[in-house]
């Protein structure tokens, strides 16, 4: 079995659905005969031509818009935004009407659409390159939210996105795209929607994480007896295995790179208290980016979160 | 190497029917005399629906309601020459484009009492629901040519806005991905001169809408917006010239917007009553009376005929929209997404 | 004192602060003549002239990102979204270029302008003019957030905003602009940004809501011994006063009409069980908007959060 | 009533110095030898930082950067059109106007190793910020517009974005915005024919982009951008029409990208090499020097002082950049809001 990065196994997801179905097609910027400023559509232009991966002028919002409308006429676009700090152009797409046509032609109209984009800090890039704003989409009723953060579960996952009825949010961290190395099997396999995973079992602790935080999660709580929960989906969130860890262990830690405050922590946080504060142990911590303009590289280290702070927080939680 | 000229346009208008109801007959598109009589009948329906709806609103038996009042022949004209496989991404000022394509005008008056349901567009017709967001659908009519296009179908793609909506980015986007990708769109923009209070002159600086299509590398024409033989011929040209691979074009209806903005607004802050009293005299549907009876289609029974069938129907539909039972709230959350969340469910209980 | 309602408060706030200093402009579609759609413009076209009271065509984008050159140009601009349903295609200017001017030249420029826009439920209006999605702009550092729910605070908070040295977004409840009359000083005064207020004295259960749920929530716990803080800025938000009305009760509840998921009540939850959770006898409970798209008119009663469901939370916390 | 011609347009194009180095001297602008040989000088040192640079980043000593060979007659032509109280919106790739109008390299090399303090623009200077965000610095630029004409300064803004940019939906807004308004804003495209890997003619199907801005109401000009006269003329032109209140100009300087997009690039796998061969005969700076020659202005001696000299600046710059101390943590958190708030100052205590 090949062991690959993140950005090989997405391309063996592009690649594979779209041998598979040929109503799925890639549209973005430079996704071409460049392969995306990440390379991760490399190659494809060349197996399946201009009319399948489509090159786009510079316009976010007409990226999205346009796969709205090829979605909606039954196609399945997977669209690339180029940078996730480039989104915002097209929210008004993705909001207004990626995540509502479904319910406002009651079902006669769907957009099965994915929009992929690299997310989050730690390639020191330059200004608007680190956003990770995941917590924005997850909002929006309508929407999907998916963060992989292994070669693997990327692959599964989009498989999955590609599939879905229903818009989907899929964020590819740049920090992971060549960081970590797995098997991953060629051909068709799935990882669902909506479910989470035990990153590493353990009973003292429970930490949140998704994307690249996990693994800095794992590297902090590594040898020590706390429970990695990797959420993945983050619309909708598995609540069912997040409970289970939190009635297990009565502590909890969440990790992410976004400022705390309305981050997606604060609604794991929110809903962990609302139907299990009487299992809580101890208040439960957020170690997120700070409520400040993400720093150009410099400072980025800074920004994000730390393996020391990971650690002091689950010091923290053990003290109660 | 003194300043040289490197590329030049010319923007076209185009007029048929004018305002005492002659026609040209070189440019005069091919319709029989039933065509005609026909797209009459649609013309009296129209403007019967849209009384209707108005007296409905005030009556507080309808929502906010936005009258088609004088921009008929865009609407009738162009609609006729879409097939009903056709793409079509109305604004919310499309009642006349729903109609005459077949759109049940019970489910009109059902949207516009605030029922989704009322958007659900029939299974054999491909018309996009309402939208909201000004300018936003452009881009869908983009995607739909990107879909036409890949699967080598000989549809096209049709697209409403108003002069208000060519301002928005999401106008340009998509006149350029359809310019770029030679895409099978109609772009048709009816011309009100006004978005709710601002005038056409500050709206854009250019003389005419239809010029903004050069800077996209296709053709745009203006056509008068209240001769329906014009708007027909203009979208028809444009329909073909799109099915047979040769991409968009931008046609921009000269009309004018005869009610308020929606039932919400009071357009007498804003404009003078001589401005739509000037515009009175060229009602497309008096031209086209005109026309008709010179040409002996007309006739004061045709007329009344007409009017008492239009009347019957838009009853019906008014009773039927009326008499449907009031919206499960089930339905919030089952149409969200395919299956609901788990999430979702649990808030169902709720209910 | 005159008694006015909503409209006609911020209507005078803006002619007095023009009056006071001539930097200030507004700009927004049918800002002149129509006096806004709302009529909250109305009469400043005559006093001001078309060179402060800017008609633009329609495009949110730039009425924002024209507002920002005006702002950074050293004008003080109030721009005006139609709806917050439309403020999306603004959401790059706001998050991207607003938010970040002052970070991004280390204080050589700054962006002081004010985004107003009407939000929420409850006037039966078409898809798209009932949002509420406060949330995101509260987790976009660099931003305020004012949400008024009286005439008087509305006058005073859109002072301070407009007096502020960073982009403030201040959402007027649709619902409430002519639902509420009070006693509203002419002249300057200001109410400051960043502050609670206590609406409602009480012992029980801490109630907290902004704009027009504080209203329904003021309803649904009239006569009962439950506190009610009335948040007027979410971002920053009062922690100080929150802290000690639930160091006081030990029960909160959180009210709002936008969709659970993410919403702020997520964010006040997390930051209250963090700070608090030995204090607290109840799980926090939140009422919110459901995460479905918002419905049209004939279902929007069923969205927003009723008295009863907030008197049914007030019950359930009581039960601990 | 034919179809008839409502309205008509030309585009210009302007050249002045061709690529022997020889100028019409109908169209020179009026430039004394010694601004020529300043010219000369700024282009040498802006050629000298720019490879720096490169080198620099190669070397690890700063991060992405995005050079601006090929491209050094639009850059320093225009910005030396402007005065130093004009308000001046670049994207990412405009260190040529940076330099000319005054900017210290040693913060832009400060910026590209990643450090705010470097965009932090000296107070003699209103040049905003790098824009990232492709084509949304056009607004800023109207909303200047905006705020000079409501004082009634006798300024201009001046934009600079790419072919690329002009896809954007805010292109298309602030040009609106400038022509409703009649803003005075000089728009400046560097149309370097590609946006990454995507060539001007997928960019968008019209011919030229300078027609675009008849869309607007204004004229759309396309220059020789690598002809740094009659860039220089037509900015001066422009500005001059801005400051008299004749309104908005759009400059489209035909130019080439002869680098990477950045350091992160690698333009190889996308265009041929011959395309970049064809451009370097065309050089700005080669001309420059042909048409210096031809004047008497260009010897190598002065050739050697001006290199020499700009080497010497730029080492200079380079070690200011190195000797500053690490940005300290807490600029994070004071530059977020004039106050930090109480939420900042509680998460400062991290540090
Ligand atoms: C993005 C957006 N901004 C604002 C509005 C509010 N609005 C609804 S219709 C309208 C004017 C539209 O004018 P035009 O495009 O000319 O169409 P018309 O109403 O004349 O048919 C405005 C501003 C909206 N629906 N969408
Ligand atoms: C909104 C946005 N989308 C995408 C990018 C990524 N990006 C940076 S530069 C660039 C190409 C720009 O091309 P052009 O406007 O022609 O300028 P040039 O690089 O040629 O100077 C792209 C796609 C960005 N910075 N901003
Ligand atoms: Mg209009
Ligand atoms: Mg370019």
């Amino acid at each position: 079995m090949p062991r690959l990065n993140m950005v090989q196994a997405i391309n063996m997801a592009l690649k594979e659905e779209m041998q598979r179905d040929e109503d799925v097609v890639i549209i973005g910027e430079d996704v071409g005969k460049d392969g995306g400023v990440f390379r991760v559509t490399e190659g494809l232009l060349s197996l399946y031509g201009h009319e399948r991966v489509i090159d786009t002028p510079l316009a976010e919002s007409a990226i999205v818009g346009t796969a709205i409308g090829m979605g909606v006429c039954g196609l399945r676009p997977v669209a690339e935004i180029q940078f996730m700090g480039f989104i915002y152009p097209a929210i008004d797409q993705i909001f207004s009407h990626a995540a509502r046509i479904r319910c406002r032609s009651r079902g006669r109209f769907s957009c099965p659409i994915v929009v992929r984009t690299p997310y989050g800090a730690g390639i020191k890039a330059p200004e608007l390159h680190s956003e990770s704003t995941e917590a924005l989409f997850c909002h929006m009723p309508g929407l999907k939210v998916v963060v992989p953060s292994t070669p693997y579960n990327a692959k599964g996952l989009l498989i999955s996105a590609i599939r879905d009825p229903d818009p989907v949010i899929f964020l590819e961290s740049t920090r992971l795209y060549r960081l970590v190395k797995e098997e991953v099997p060629e051909g068709e396999y799935s990882v669902p929607l909506g479910k989470a995973r035990v990153a590493q079992e353990g009973g003292g602790v429970t930490v949140i994480a998704w994307g690249s935080m996990l693994h800095r999660v794992l590297q902090a709580v590594s040898g020590l007896d706390v429970e990695v929960v990797d959420l993945m989906t983050l619309s909708p969130f598995d609540e069912v295995t997040v409970a289970a860890s939190v009635r297990k262990t009565g502590r909890v830690i969440i990790v992410h790179e976004a400022p705390k405050t309305c981050g997606f922590g604060a609604e794991l946080s929110a809903t962990i208290a609302e139907d299990l504060m009487l299992h809580l142990k101890a208040p439960i911590i957020r170690v997120t980016g700070y409520d400040s303009v993400m720093p150009l590289p410099k400072l980025e280290d800074t920004y994000i979160p730390t393996v020391e702070r990971i650690k002091k927080a689950v010091e923290e939680v053990l003290r109660y | 190497m003194p300043e040289k000229i490197i590329e030049s346009f010319n923007v076209k208008r185009l007029d048929i029917l004018d305002e005492q109801g002659n026609a040209d007959a070189s440019l005069m598109p091919s319709l029989a005399g039933d065509d005609i009589k026909k797209i009459y009948e649609q013309f009296i329906l129209l403007r019967t629906f849209d009384a209707r709806a108005l007296n409905l609103q005030r009556e507080g038996r309808l929502g906010t309601y936005a009258s088609v009042l004088g921009q008929e022949a865009s609407q009738i004209g162009s609609a006729r020459a879409f097939e009903k496989s056709d793409w079509i991404f109305p604004s919310f000022r499309e009642m006349g484009v729903s109609i005459t394509m077949g759109y049940p005008m019970d489910m009109l008056f059902q949207y516009w009492s605030g029922d989704e349901r009322g958007i659900r567009t029939p299974d054999d017709l491909n018309i996009f629901p309402v939208c909201v967001p000004v300018g936003t659908q452009i881009l869908h009519a983009a995607g739909a040519g990107m879909a036409i296009k890949y699967r080598k179908e000989r549809k096209a793609a049709g697209v409403y806005f108003g002069d208000g909506g060519t301002s928005e980015g999401d106008f340009h986007e998509g006149f350029n991905m359809a310019g770029v990708f030679k895409l099978p769109v109609v772009f048709i923009c009816q011309n009100n001169q006004w978005a709710i209070s601002v005038p056409r002159e500050k709206q854009t600086a250019s003389k005419t809408l239809a010029q903004k299509a050069f800077a996209y590398g296709f053709e745009g024409i203006q056509v008068d917006g209240n001769d329906i033989f014009a708007v027909y011929r203009a979208t028809k040209d444009a329909l073909d010239r799109a099915r047979n691979g040769e991409g968009p074009t931008f046609i921009e209806c000269f009309t004018f917007r005869m009610s308020d903005h929606t039932t919400a607004d009071d357009s007498s802050r804003y404009r003078n009553t001589e401005e739509v009293e000037d515009w009175k005299q060229k009602d497309p549907l008096l031209r086209l009376k005109r026309f008709m009876e010179k040409q002996g289609l007309w006739t004061a029974e045709f007329h009344k005929q007409t009017e008492d069938r239009a009347m019957k129907l838009v009853d019906e539909a008014v009773k039927k929209a009326e008499s449907v039972t009031h919206p499960d709230p089930k339905d919030m959350f089952i149409y969200t997404y395919e299956k609901p969340t788990p999430r979702l469910i649990k808030e169902m209980t709720d209910l």
